[in-house]
């Protein structure tokens, strides 16, 4: 195979982590997986599928439905010298294990002073769809970003899901590894390769001069739709793609801001005390001077309801986003006009609580 | 004991979930269903025993519990749509049913949650002296919870009103009990609090009923909280419509020997011999016409908006 | 005892807690007590001692050491009927009912739409002092605060601490009742009467032109040590003490900063995703013109050390605010050498880790 | 069974315990500090069974623990002063004492918080067929809490080698076991797991030592968890250097006939009619001037900086 062809290889998000961690675990013999059902048939929407017959039920430790007692075991095996990968389905089940997240996950290297590294990473599913509703279909990214000694991770793109996932893996601290349901679906380009790097903060999506948008997980994706089509128009954006807001390192996002003097932000979860706020703040503080204020779109200050009549709007979206940008850059109504076009041409109108098909990629 | 009336909340309860198990395709239903196909017996068996004043609360597999407690059965399946008349309004959806008329408090999706929450109903009955009890039913997973040892201790140092119903169903989503806990006899658990504790064959609706009425009698009469194991299976995928059965993660013959005491078979064999055929047949229609109504009606309802979406964070 | 001798009566916070505590078992049969220990001789550090004595065992509630049973029963007595104040000494004991929190208490009211509310109140002490360390003086107003649904309640003087117990109990959400531990030896004139009234945001403590100062607990009286002394050189702080950011009104905040053109805040925790954070990004998205950039306050991003050497400039204090101060009103090194004099002689030394005489109040 | 040793040990710690209740209203120790008086043979009479290899998690009372298992006494007491060569450099006072070298893991002040972490150990052990233990001491407040069961379920479900090993000593900070659990027979919970429980005086660092050495044994001959029961007393208030009889929250009588057993003179009298007073003394001699020396050395000692504060926070 050619290093072309396989600069070309697509595969799925899903496949992506999956290959990333099989490939982590036939590096590191002190890897293994915990989990409840992690070697069910649904396998985490296959994202692990088929690991336990390829390395043996040794490398992959059903669990009981106690996620405490779990994540504890997690973090206690990682202090005594294994890695341990955690599959929850839903980012609610963590919450049983708080105590154990926020003391002896992020704690025990601070409190050893180096001696004790906790080198885990549990996986959370979040995100929308199907009528999930209040308990299924929360977003706790700002949480976990405010606790010190976590890491957090977010990938958008199959390609960042597969080299985020092995990082976090050969990363010695505790990684809140973040998916969006929806993102599954995506497929594209992904390097064959197994490729350790360090863990960076952000990644830039696309260059622009006009505005600077931070996002992440699938909010990434709308923005990216958004720019494609405002690029047409000669709209320029800066969009940074906020990959690991904890520890958070707004440096990109400073010199970004530097550049373009207006910044909007999209929250995963609520608005409020969300990354997005931290990061306008950070920004102000710096006394970067602006064209616009600065604008956050998130989630209301509500949980998430089930019913598809009650999710409009709950979301950002594409147009949302327009609409905020056509405010911030002063664009003109006809020219809007014309953007919205646009993208309307270019999004089809299907149900609200389905993934929409653009976020299938490629990528 | 009324054999034709647990028969009718059984093939109540079984129709309309059969009839979710056939419209939901449609895709009207839009949100995650688990369906208790097969486990009627359990719910119905303990419910027939309470009266309206008693609390129950529920899991994610709620609706046999909602029912079989008197639960609005249109309201439920408008909650299921997703529309403005459903029991919480559109807000829950399958797993978050309620219907306070009838004291069925909530359903809660987090496996256990719903443990805490019946304990302080409890402690309310016992402050209050309501003369009420608070049923819980929990599945064989929700054993490995932390949360329910918490609550059996403080439930039995308190000697609380409150019945843990347990339906062990052999299987937390795929599975085994086996590969969770060391094995499924739950008496060690009650044990462990001396909470008094009988095993019944869960799909045995007669057995399920005498037992719990004994039961529920204690505990309304102080003897402190009790442990109801039902052992019982479900017919279809953990979440969803469909059979799952082609995944192999259960045992056919297991499956098999299930089916074979499937709780409507085998009480409505026995009914046979006393009813006519045409008796039952015509309770079934009749039962069939009801809730063919409702699935009709509800696609007429409305749906929620945004704006309602915005009530109801905060009490004023 | 005459109206003014009345309006005079000085009483520690410790006390007022219990008289608002007492008052509100009083007027409302329904309200109980629960938690570890609250029948103990120490009785959260005598703020309900003798109340079992007074109301019953059947008024108090001693429980097993299980925070999640114990917590998810406080909701579940609410929902059928009950009113419930949960005692917990530490902050983090709640982290093992974070689910039941999250899930339970500050849902229910909105997913039975209005039916069930959650009246419960649950005491949580935070705060630093005598090594305590990573585990025992955390601070997590931020977190709670994010959860829509739950209500955050912080006073920070002992008059405030009584009308806010009351309130809170009064309050038909459930209120997360954050205690600092150093502010129970404050001492101040507290009304006998026992009076309801609704949570409000904030309160203004000091009323100013030249610059907002948004803090609350501890802090608050912090920040009212250097707004006094500010005063004698004719600087005027609006200082605004945030009793309740969850949920988070700001509209005090808006018109002061409208008015003074700088913006200053304190938080109790990490400033790293703080309510700092939070007020700031709703300023500048206001777009609020601001004659300095905004200044936020906090505990730097690690856990709390223990040891007495390691906390030094951990936590804010008066000398700290005064040079952010200076900074942004641009005041003169010798006006600035006057102030910190004046600062100086009205601060004795005394150590890091016990609380300041000036905290005893009288209030 | 080397009964000078085990003196030696449970002196040891009661001497540089006594020592931090006469120095600690100095000032000096500026951290709360859980002390062990009284219950010096559950600790002692364990740890003398287990090799440096085995690994101990700890609670909040963690001294003896640390001392038993051959923890560094200097860093300890450093650590308590909040001195930078404190065993985790005065990061974390009395409740976070650890000593790698002994495999002393943690001692973690969150009730029960170490459970999980003790299970982690004890899975890696058994992954990697180490041939070594955990052991996790826990008070019996630790059994109210849900991370217990969920433990003692899987590590019974896995065989792992683990000993759970608790100190009943009848309080939770003030509130008496009854007044949280049904009783103070802790069997129960042991058998509701199937996990093999002795119960012993725990006072009696002979019965202490000989029982948990064939439990140990047990253990590393892959038998899975085991329970043991020490029922002991602590002399002094949960937390500070003081007593706190005059608050009458325990029973005179009860404090007395636990005084009465004190392990130290029990197994002192035992020693004296075999070896003379004067071998006694010239160990307790020994023991003193060393903790004498480290109680001096340790006020020259540096305090770590708010520099140190910083690090740590993320491994690179
Ligand atoms: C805390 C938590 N962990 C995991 C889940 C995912 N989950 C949903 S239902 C379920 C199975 C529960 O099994 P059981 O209690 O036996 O009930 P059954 O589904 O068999 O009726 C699981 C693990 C959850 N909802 N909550
Ligand atoms: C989760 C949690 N809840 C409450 C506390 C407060 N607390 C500290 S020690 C203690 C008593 C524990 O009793 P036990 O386990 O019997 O140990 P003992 O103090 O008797 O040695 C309590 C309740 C805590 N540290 N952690
Ligand atoms: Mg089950
Ligand atoms: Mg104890």
């Amino acid at each position: 195979m050619s290093m072309q062809s396989k600069k070309k290889r697509q595969i799925s998000f899903v496949e992506a982590i999956r290959e990333g961690i099989t490939q982590s675990l036939q590096k590191d013999k002190r890897l293994f997986l915990m989990g409840e059902g992690v070697d069910d048939p649904a396998s985490m929407w296959g994202t692990i599928k088929g690991i336990s017959k390829e390395f043996g039920k040794k490398r992959v430790l059903e669990m009981p439905v106690a996620e405490n007692g779990l994540i504890g075991a997690a973090i206690g095996s990682s202090i005594a010298g294994s890695k341990v990968l955690v599959n929850l389905q839903r980012v609610e089940f963590s919450l049983y294990a708080f105590e154990q997240i926020v003391n002896n996950a992020a704690k025990s290297f601070y409190i050893s002073r180096g001696k004790h590294s906790v080198p885990i990473v549990i996986r959370l599913v979040v995100g929308r769809g199907w009528g999930q509703g209040p308990e299924h279909a929360q977003s706790m990214e700002n949480i976990f970003s405010s606790i010190p000694g976590l890491k957090v991770v977010i990938p958008a793109f199959p390609n960042e899901a597969k080299e985020l996932m092995i990082n976090s893996l050969f990363d010695k601290n505790p990684v809140i590894f973040i998916e969006h349901r929806w993102l599954h679906y995506s497929k594209g380009v992904v390097n064959k390769k197994f490729k350790i790097s360090k863990l960076k903060s952000m990644t830039k999506i696309n260059s622009g001069k006009d505005i600077t948008i931070v996002s992440n997980s699938i909010n990434t994706l709308i923005a990216k739709r958004v720019v494609d089509i405002l690029k047409l128009f000669n709209i320029k954006v800066d969009l940074l793609n906020l990959v690991n807001p904890n520890p958070l390192n707004l440096d990109e996002v400073f010199k970004s801001v530097k550049k373009t003097k207006n910044i909007l932000t999209i929250d995963l979860g609520h608005k409020n005390l969300g990354l997005g706020g931290e990061i306008i703040a950070q920004v102000v503080e710096k006394n970067i001077s602006l064209n616009s204020s600065p604008v956050r779109i998130g989630l209301p200050f509500h949980p998430v309801p089930s019913s598809v009549g009650m999710i409009k709007g709950y979301y950002p979206d594409g147009k949302k986003l327009l609409f905020k940008i056509k405010k911030m850059l002063k664009i003109k109504d006809s020219k809007f006009k014309a953007i919205m076009g646009a993208y309307n041409k270019n999004s089809p109108k299907i149900p609200i609580d389905v993934p929409d098909p653009y976020f299938k990629g490629p990528f | 004991m009324n054999l034709l009336k647990l028969f009718h909340e059984m093939y109540l309860i079984r129709s309309v979930e059969k009839k979710i198990t056939s419209e939901y395709p449609k895709g009207k239903m839009r949100c995650p269903v688990h369906l208790s196909i097969g486990q009627e017996a359990c719910a119905v068996g303990i419910s027939q025993n309470l009266k309206p004043e008693d609390i129950v609360y529920s899991n994610h597999r709620s609706h046999a519990h909602y029912i079989a407690k008197g639960g609005n059965i249109a309201k439920m399946i408008s909650e299921i749509h997703g529309k403005k008349n459903g029991c919480v309004n559109g807000v829950g959806g399958s797993m978050h049913l309620q219907d306070l008329k009838v004291n069925f408090m909530a359903s809660i999706p987090i496996v256990s949650s719903s443990i805490g929450l019946s304990l302080g109903a409890a402690i309310n009955q016992k402050r209050l002296k309501l003369n009420k009890i608070t049923v819980v039913f929990i599945g064989d997973a929700s054993l490995e919870e932390g949360i329910f040892f918490e609550c059996a201790n403080f439930a039995s140092l308190h000697k609380l009103p409150i019945l843990f119903a347990c339906e062990n169903n052999l299987f937390s989503v795929y599975t085994p009990i086996k590969e969770r806990q060391i094995d499924s006899n739950f008496k060690r658990y009650a044990d462990a609090f001396k909470i008094p504790y009988k095993r019944v064959d869960g799909n045995n609706i007669e057995n399920v009923f005498n037992v719990s009425k004994k039961i529920i009698k204690n505990i309304k009469n102080g003897k402190g909280p009790h442990f109801i194991q039902m052992d019982t299976y479900r017919y279809l995928e953990h979440c969803g419509p469909n059979e799952d059965d082609h995944l192999n993660y259960r045992n056919k013959n297991e499956v098999s020997f299930w089916k074979k005491k499937d709780p409507l078979k085998v009480l409505e064999n026995k009914l046979l011999k006393k009813y006519k055929r045409e008796k039952l047949s015509y309770m079934k229609k009749t039962i069939h016409r009801k809730i063919d109504q409702i699935f009709s009606n509800v696609l007429k309802e409305k749906y929620p908006t945004p704006n309602d979406a915005k009530k109801y964070v905060y009490a004023e």
